[in-house]
């Protein structure tokens, strides 16, 4: 996806120039974070409750009197003000209780744990093929000047196939022809599970494998000619040496920057991918809730695709503020 | 080691580019440093100067080439191995940049710094070499060695971490030094102290020193003999106190000419003309198209390096232009 | 594969298959698929859709019941039509819930009352209904304010539920927490929110003869097409209803196991969406009528898992007993309506049709929908009409099923219908009285809401068929709605079970407790 | 300094380079790739709506070079068709991502200060919310469509877009030809407009056509999703998923061809972007 | 040259004081120029020195007016042309200093229609005019920056900071980044316009031996306050402030030895 592959960075995180270091930290760690998650669900929840459609159009069947669809919506708060019932879900998510269910009428929380457990063992797989493959390749193409155009164009090719793509071809190929894979559904029991999610987990992987590997290779291959790389090799050390402690050591921050990025992405990739393949994890519970205007529960999945990604990312800053010196003492 | 001079280079070359476009970068210089002597290798932007050292530790990118030979007490530096090559670098030479704060890696500490040159090059166990380098802080008037250890780059200013460069480079007991532009970055007064302690160093441990700059007068107060580079080819080589008082090259004699005065107000005599690099010089002179002096003979013939007057000049009109150009400076 | 359909010639309702070859012993288990996915409830008065209303009929005992051929059976209760406002349930006696108590008239007359609760989907069945009474300990009355043949009919649907269960349940019920209580042949164990829902065999069934041969049951809930069939190729799961037509051909290819077409009295109808704008012209509207090749349709995008129907009320709905007389109507329809291009093009000719759009709504995301759209619009650009299709979102096509305002610009609506009952009442009802709510065109002849009346208070079925024939006559002269084809019901069996019902009265039984091991 | 002057003039040397032959071959077939687009529908060989139910799922052959899909319409006619929707959605949310974020980035780039604050603030909430959730929830609010995944795209570009040019123009504005300008008292728009965006101007081109890429795999996935374009447009995304449904039969031409259609044009302005980025250095 | 100063001074700068905010938590504000105070008389010219970071480039950019004191006023000589702003500038970077994308004639001539008002033969005339004041010739006007050498830029430069007739011209280390040779082109050219024209210089350099040939008042700065000022030639060769002797005697010359400052 793209939005997926296109992304890219860090979001660039605002230097406050707060006086005392303690107000500082919380501002870049907790407020800020929480502020952005906040916004973000609000957003959400806002647009969607001002999306037509009137969810009690299925949850009575056509056959309703005007009357008990008025009662419904009253029951279910459908005619509050909107900062009322944003308010009210909020609150509710705070003590853990996410709402119930317009659609499934059980509560959302009850929905999400089977779900984020199929989403989270996907996303694992994935990610565990796309830090594998983005490291190894990245690792070959930033230090084997010989292997780099392959690697690149490799990188450059995976890139462009998105994961819906992908998910077709990889059907076809290895589920429909092949009969290795089946092509759906999360399977039971831990091998089932791991053999059902296979496929998914590599169409979901590509894109972002690629990113990875072009970003490791890149990122290892500038440090690789940076000046003080060669005052390392001017001094003698071993290439192993300069390669773990100059080379390595350096690259290791984008590396990591772009890894977690990824894996961050990840979550919001299997929207894409989950419904492709049967599977019903949170990105199927979205996609179906979004055309159902389940609202409850297309917000407790934003909140958390956004909260994912924003604990990611912020979990990223402060591992570059510990990893990086500059940054961790000040200029 | 007998008479071989500690470092000679014979007809080098250096060509960058790839297959489609190459260019000379620096053409047929010959250049010699004895032990314990400093010399100077001055030439405006471009003229080769950085390229040169590089090529002398191997030290060049890969799309670069060098021709001729370079021996490092009588054995060739660009047909050692690669074990040979570490050798050489670690223990031999040793080599100081311009810009120190591009040449240390910013998330590594000074400390790590100084002694990975010796404790890679199993010359020292890492605590020696950390004691070694605090006495060596010490005698050149660096307070706190101790702490400084412990800092990152970002912390120091630029004099002081240009002096750890020097420290780094006299650790491993180097028997020659290249000092790129040491001081171009820095203040005059902080330039006349780092130049002092590495003169005092190079002196007290009787070490070859090639120092480069742009600055005659710098370059002339602190070495031995000079060789002036102008695109890329030496142009005249001789004792420090002979080219400096009595420049027989025409570039020379310019350079001399067009420094402000420090002590008297007068008009400057400016070399016509842009500088200009070795690939731009079809044939001929590569000074001639700025030389007042220069004839037919000039732009079609490349002088080459020949000995007047204990000298070694690449002119061919020294003999004629010998009494004018005394006048150019010392009017 | 088992007596299926033969490839070439076109699916004829003679061809169509009630149910397999009677299991011949028990299973441990059976994976079935619920096509439509997970039931959004289990909550009977709730359970609407195709998958909801399948489990729960394994689970809940209805008080009727049908059988492969819709004829309609006494189950928990038997009924006697006392007077046409009065009807008098008598529960059989030997009847237990899973907890081991005794269904209880109270407990059937509490489910009633739940089920006419107006918050409620199912609560439309009880318009007519009065009062819901216990009368005995084993018998309930149902008075009516106006007879209504219908309701009776629909008891095949209504099932029964623990009276203190559910109070105790609450809004619970019938979710993944909260459960059933009731008296079926299957008891539920675990539904697995987003994975499955497994239910084992009472052992305790009162009806010996409707005793499972499966162990137990687990349901999934895949709906993608591609992988359904994939699945059931190869194994991992043994059955399921209502299979995409898409899927078909891959599955008919299978030496897994066997597809098979059953009648069904769902329909694929195009309705005319309002009042107004350029389908108000008869002339138009006709010429719809003719311009489809509803052969071709049935071929090309259900691969022949569908039937031509043209009128409203497909054969599935005719009672079995009747069936020559509806027949006999039928057959008229299928001749007018015949696919004859220049027929219809003269009636665009004749008609005030200037060129205008035409807009054509459909689901957005409905496969079947969307091909059959575009099947329609082409065979429309051919007749001379300009056919926009217009994707509307799910629940914006749900509303617009019932709310104008939703169908505003909108001239035709594709929609598939689907009535419970062998009664084609229901579904005239809603379509051509006045203020109902398929009635799109403000439809209004007196004489047809006079035979429409007469027809629902009236109890022999002779009698009534001869009213709908009648009234048939009338209504489907105004062309409000285009039939297009009969869907049947696609069942997919692996060759290791049989006993599976095929035709859509699966609906209306506990399907599950059919299907058994296909050897000894 | 001298070696500062001295990596300027590599620099200069490098952007002289005359021949990038990446560069030449991404551009000529990105190029061709447009053309195609526009041309299409004219050079279709058939009608990529006429249905022809005789001659549905055929495998490729003369008379359909890609063969026909489960209705018998002609693939090749539909993918070339599909190219003008395929890439007007993606090229309108490249040209919307492109100026709102421009504006943005130059605005904040010349304010700095709370301006630029709050931008970046702004920003990272954008970053938060994953594109595909923006453009799933755009399609319920605005209905599945073209618009609406257009719109909620451009909305999800804008940041990128805004990062970019945005670290760019705060470098160049730094730079002393700013400060020149602005001391010769030249107005900030004339300034703004002449001088400052010109020199923006070849990242953000090529961060466009980086950009356009990513917008055509994300345009494709959500009408993939079915909340996008809907069938029976002609439309890659839309053809793919159509496809899946046949994939079972052994029919895979309909999703393949769309398929290659997209990876082949994203590569196509991937490569041509990260050549162009490469060119005008800038950062990714 | 001491006729001039009778007349009014182009520039009184007065008790400038400039803190920027602590860049770090809990830092203290940096105060960049403390209490710096001089005059610049028209035509004159004015030397700042001093070492790296004492404040020389931001008491010179508060005087263009592109940074705002802390406190203290500065006050320059209206110009009489009205439009045209009193001061301009030429900074260190001949590579950065000019519109990449902009032709030199038409970033003359732009200024000279925008600021002067200048009809488009006119402004391109005085363009002419201007590249040749600074040695170059109409040929260069077609030439993008790129293509020029450093000192051809710094020239452009000069000669776009001359088009709006300042009264006061300042020069941030203009030849710092120079190769020698060119430098003494550029100083030249300096001279030449002092000698042709009433513009003043307020020349900021750390190059002592370049800040004689062209200046003739000197102020010499050292962490934002100034510590010795005087005629040129008085302070070069009569410094009475030790940091001023300690600068000096850090600038090579035939016959010196580099030296430690402590210890
Ligand atoms: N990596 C490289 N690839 C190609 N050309 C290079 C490279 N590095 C430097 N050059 C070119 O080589 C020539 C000599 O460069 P070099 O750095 O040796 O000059 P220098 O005398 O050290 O100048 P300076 O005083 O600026 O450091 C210049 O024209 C420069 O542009
Ligand atoms: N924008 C700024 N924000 C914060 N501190 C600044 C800023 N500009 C300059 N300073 C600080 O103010 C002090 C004086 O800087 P200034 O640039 O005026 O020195 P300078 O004398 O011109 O030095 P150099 O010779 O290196 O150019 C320095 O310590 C510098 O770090
Ligand atoms: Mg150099
Ligand atoms: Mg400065």
């Amino acid at each position: 996806m793209s939005v997926s592959t296109s992304a890219a960075g860090v979001p660039a995180r605002l230097r406050t120039s707060w006086r005392h270091p303690a107000t500082a930290l919380a501002m870049t760690y907790v407020v800020g974070p929480v502020l952005t998650i906040l916004c973000a669900s609000f957003l959400l929840f806002a647009v969607l409750t001002l999306s037509p459609g009137d969810p009690v159009a299925q949850l009575l069947g056509p056959h309703a009197s005007d009357s008990a669809r008025a009662a419904m919506r009253v029951r279910l708060g459908l005619d509050d003000p909107l900062p009322e019932r944003y308010w009210h879900w909020l609150t509710g998510a705070l003590h853990g209780d996410l709402g119930t269910s317009l659609t499934y009428r059980e509560p959302v929380s009850d929905l999400l744990a089977p779900r984020l457990l199929t989403t989270f063992v996907l996303v694992g797989m994935a990610a565990v093929l796309i830090l594998v493959a983005g490291l190894v390749l990245g690792g070959i193409g930033g230090t084997s000047p010989r292997w780099r155009p392959l690697v690149n164009a490799l990188a450059g090719l995976g890139i462009a196939v998105p994961a819906f793509v992908a998910t077709t071809f990889l059907i076809s190929v290895f589920a429909v022809n092949l009969g290795w894979f089946p092509t759906g559904g999360a399977g039971s029991g831990f091998t089932d599970r791991l053999w059902h999610l296979t496929l998914p987990a590599i169409a979901l992987s590509i894109g972002y494998a690629a990113y990875l590997i072009q970003m490791t290779s890149s990122a290892i291959g500038e440090e690789a000619v940076a000046e003080h790389v060669l005052t390392g090799r001017g001094r003698g050390l071993p290439g192993s040496w300069v390669f773990r402690r100059h080379i390595l050591r350096n690259a290791a921050l984008p590396i990591l920057t772009a890894s977690g990025l990824t894996v961050a992405g990840l979550v919001a990739g299997a929207v894409v991918v989950e419904p492709a393949f049967g599977i019903d994890g949170i990105g199927s519970l979205l996609i179906r809730s979004v055309s159902a205007k389940d609202y409850p529960v297309v917000t407790a999945v934003s909140a958390l695709i956004v909260t994912v990604f924003v604990v990611v990312t912020t979990l990223l800053d402060a591992g570059q503020h510990l990893l990086d010196p500059r940054l961790r003492k000040g200029r | 080691m007998n008479n071989a001079p500690l470092l000679e280079l014979r007809g080098v070359g250096i060509t960058a580019g790839d297959r489609r476009n190459r260019r000379t970068l620096v053409r047929d210089v010959d250049l010699t440093v004895a032990a314990g002597e400093t010399v100077g290798l001055v030439g405006e932007s471009g003229s080769g100067k950085s390229m040169l050292v590089k090529s002398a530790m191997r030290l060049l990118p890969r799309h670069a080439a060098t021709s001729g030979r370079i021996d490092f007490e009588g054995r060739s530096v660009l047909g050692f191995s690669r074990r040979e090559l570490s050798a050489y670098r670690s223990r031999d030479v040793a080599l100081i940049h311009q810009d120190p704060r591009a040449h240390t890696n910013p998330l590594r500490t000074i400390g790590d710094f100084l002694v990975e040159g010796v404790v890679a090059g199993k010359l020292l166990g890492p605590r020696e070499a950390r004691q070694r380098a605090c006495a060596l802080m010490a005698a050149i008037g660096i307070t706190d060695p101790e702490h400084r250890l412990t800092q990152y780059p970002h912390q120091l200013s630029g004099g002081l971490l240009q002096r750890m460069m020097i420290v780094a480079a006299l650790l491993p007991s180097p028997k020659l030094v290249f000092a790129d532009e040491p001081t171009t970055a820095l203040d005059v007064t902080v330039q006349s102290e780092v130049m002092a302690i590495l003169q005092e160093q190079i002196r007290e441990r009787n070490l070859g020193l090639l120092f480069i700059s742009h600055d005659l007068d710098l370059a002339a107060a602190v070495t031995d003999s000079l060789a002036v580079m102008y695109a890329g080819t030496v142009v005249e080589r001789g004792t420090t106190a002979e080219v400096y008082s009595r420049p027989l090259h025409p570039y020379t004699a310019g350079l001399l000419a067009c420094r402000p005065s420090a002590t008297a107000v007068t008009r400057l005599k400016p070399i016509p003309g842009r500088p200009v690099s070795a690939y731009e010089v079809a044939s001929g002179c590569a000074f001639a198209a700025r030389c007042p002096f220069a004839t037919e003979e000039c732009r079609k013939d490349r002088p080459q390096l020949r000995t007047v007057e204990d000298r070694l000049v690449a002119c061919h009109r020294v003999e004629q232009i010998g009494a004018e150009l005394a006048q150019v400076v010392h009017s | 594969s088992g007596g299926s359909s033969g490839g070439q010639k076109p699916v004829s309702a003679d061809d169509l298959i009630p149910s397999l070859p009677a299991a011949k012993a028990d299973v441990d288990r059976i994976t079935w698929n619920l096509t439509g996915g997970e039931p959004e409830t289990l909550d009977p008065a709730n359970a609407a859709t195709p998958q909801s209303g399948q489990v729960v009929r394994n689970l809940c005992d209805s008080l009727l019941t049908l059988d492969a051929k819709f004829n309609l059976k006494p189950n928990l209760a038997s009924y006697d039509q006392q007077s046409p406002t009065k009807l008098v349930l008598t529960i059989r006696p030997d009847t237990r819930f899973w907890d081991g108590s005794t269904v209880t008239a109270e407990d059937v007359a509490f489910s009633l009352r739940r089920a006419a609760d107006p918050a409620k989907i199912a609560s439309y069945l009880f318009a007519n209904v009065d009062s819901i009474k216990a009368t005995a300990a084993d018998k309930v009355t149902v008075t009516f304010k106006q007879p209504d043949e219908m309701f009776t009919s629909e008891l095949a649907n209504m099932v029964v539920l623990k009276k203190a269960f559910v109070e105790k349940a609450g809004s619970k019920l019938g979710t993944p927490a909260g459960g059933l209580m009731c008296s079926g042949p299957f008891k539920l164990d675990k539904w697995t929110s987003g994975d499955s829902i497994t239910m084992s065999r009472n052992d305790a069934y009162w009806n010996r003869e409707r005793r499972p041969f499966a162990k137990s049951v687990r349901f999934t809930f895949v709906t993608d097409a591609t992988s359904l069939a994939q699945s059931l190729n190869a194994g991992e799961i043994d059955g399921a209803y209502e299979l995409s037509a898409s899927s078909v051909p891959a599955l008919q290819k299978s030496k897994k196991g066997r597809l098979v077409f059953g009648l069904s009295p769902q329909s694929m109808n195009i309705y005319v969406a309002r009042p107004d704008g350029v389908m108000a012209d008869g002339k138009l509207r006709a010429a719809l009528q003719r311009m489809i090749d509803r052969e071709a349709l049935a071929k090309a995008v259900y691969h022949e898992a569908a039937t031509p129907l043209y009128t409203m009320t497909p054969p599935a709905t005719w009672p079995n007993a009747q069936r020559a007389a509806y027949e006999k109507a039928y057959k008229a329809f299928e001749t007018a309506r015949s696919y004859d291009m220049d027929a219809a093009k003269k009636l665009v000719k004749s008609s005030s049709y200037k060129g205008q759009q035409i807009v054509l709504a459909i689901a957005a995301g409905d496969d079947t929908q969307s091909r059959t759209a575009q099947l329609l619009q082409q065979q429309g650009r051919e007749a001379g009409l300009t056919i926009k299709i217009q994707s509307m979102q799910p629940l914006v096509y749900a509303q617009a099923g019932y709310d104008a305002s939703k169908r505003k610009g909108v001239d035709l609506m594709l929609s598939s219908n689907f009535s419970a009952t062998p009664d084609p009442l229901e579904t005239i009802g809603f379509t051509f009285l006045p203020k109902q709510t398929y009635n799109y065109v403000n439809y209004d002849d007196p004489q047809a809401t006079k035979l429409f009346d007469e027809a629902r208070s009236t109890f022999d079925g002779a009698q009534r068929a001869e009213k709908i024939v009648e009234m048939q006559a009338l209504y489907e002269k105004a062309d409000a709605i285009i039939p297009l084809v009969s869907t049947n019901t696609t069942t997919f069996l692996n060759d290791r079970l049989t006993g599976a019902i095929t035709s859509f009265a699966y609906w209306s039984m506990p399907q599950m407790a059919y299907v058994g091991a296909a050897q000894k | 300094m001298a070696t500062l002057t001295a990596t300027l003039r590599l620099r200069r040397m490098s952007t002289r380079r005359p021949g990038d032959p990446l560069l030449m071959v991404s551009a000529a077939l990105a190029a061709g790739l447009v053309v195609l687009a526009v041309i299409g529908p004219w050079i279709a060989p058939y009608d990529p709506a006429a249905t022809d139910v005789l001659a549905a799922s055929q495998g490729p052959s003369g008379a359909h070079l890609f063969g026909t899909d489960s209705l018998g319409r002609d693939i090749f006619s539909r993918a070339l068709t599909g190219a003008r929707l395929s890439f007007a959605g993606p090229g309108i949310i490249v040209l919307g991502s492109a100026g709102l974020g421009t504006l943005l980035a130059l605005a904040a780039a010349w304010h700095g200060g709370w301006v630029d604050r709050l931008l970046n603030r702004l920003l990272t909430l954008l970053f938060a919310i994953p594109g595909v959730l923006v453009a799933v929830v755009a399609a319920a609010v605005f209905g599945a469509g073209f618009w609406a995944p257009v719109l909620a795209l451009t909305l999800v570009y804008t940041p990128y877009v805004a990062r970019v040019v945005r670290s760019v123009a705060v470098r160049q504005r730094q730079l002393p030809y700013i400060e020149a300008l602005q001391l010769a008292g030249l107005p900030t728009w004339r300034i703004c407009l002449r001088h400052l965006l010109p020199n923006v101007a070849p990242i953000v081109l090529a961060q466009a056509t980086i950009g356009f890429g990513s917008a055509l795999m994300d345009f494709g996935a959500v009408s993939f999703l079915g909340l996008g374009m809907q069938p029976p447009t002609a439309e890659w995304g839309v053809m793919v998923a159509d496809g899946r449904s046949e994939v079972l039969d052994g029919a895979v031409q309909q999703s393949m061809a769309a398929g290659l259609c997209i990876v082949i044009s994203v590569v196509a302005f991937n490569v041509l972007g990260e050549r162009l980025t490469q060119r005008f250095g800038g950062t990714r | 040259m001491t006729t001039r100063s009778v007349i009014a001074p182009a520039l009184v700068v007065e008790g400038l004081r400039k803190e920027f905010p602590a860049h770090s938590r809990g830092g203290k504000a940096l105060v960049a120029v403390d209490d710096v105070s001089f005059t610049l008389e028209r035509g004159g010219s004015l030397a700042v020195v001093g070492e790296s970071g004492s404040g020389k480039t931001t008491t010179a950019r508060i005087v263009a007016g592109l940074e705002r004191a802390t406190s203290g006023t500065v006050t320059a000589a209206g110009s009489g042309k009205g439009t045209a702003r009193p001061v301009q500038m030429v900074f260190q970077d001949p590579f950065a200093s000019l519109d990449p994308r902009q032709r030199i004639g038409a970033g003359l001539t732009e200024l000279l229609r925008v600021r002067i008002g200048l009809g488009r033969a006119a402004a391109r005339e005085r363009a002419v005019g201007l590249l040749a004041e600074v040695g170059l010739d109409e040929q260069h006007a077609a030439r993008l920056p790129r293509d020029l050498s450093g000192g051809q830029r710094q020239r452009v430069a000069i000669a776009r900071a001359l088009a709006l007739e300042p009264e006061i011209l300042i020069l941030d280390e203009a030849v710092a980044a120079l190769d020698v040779s060119v430098q003494a082109q550029v100083l030249n050219l300096l001279r030449d316009i002092r000698e042709r024209t009433t513009v003043a210089f307020l020349f900021v350099s750390h190059d002592l031996a370049v800040v004689r040939q062209v200046t003739d008042q000197c102020l010499v700065m050292r962490n934002g306050r100034v510590v010795e000022q005087g005629p040129t030639a008085e302070v070069l060769d009569h410094p009475r402030d030790p940091y001023t002797r300690e600068l000096l005697d850090a600038v090579p010359r035939p016959g010196w030895q580099p030296r430690r400052r402590s210890a």
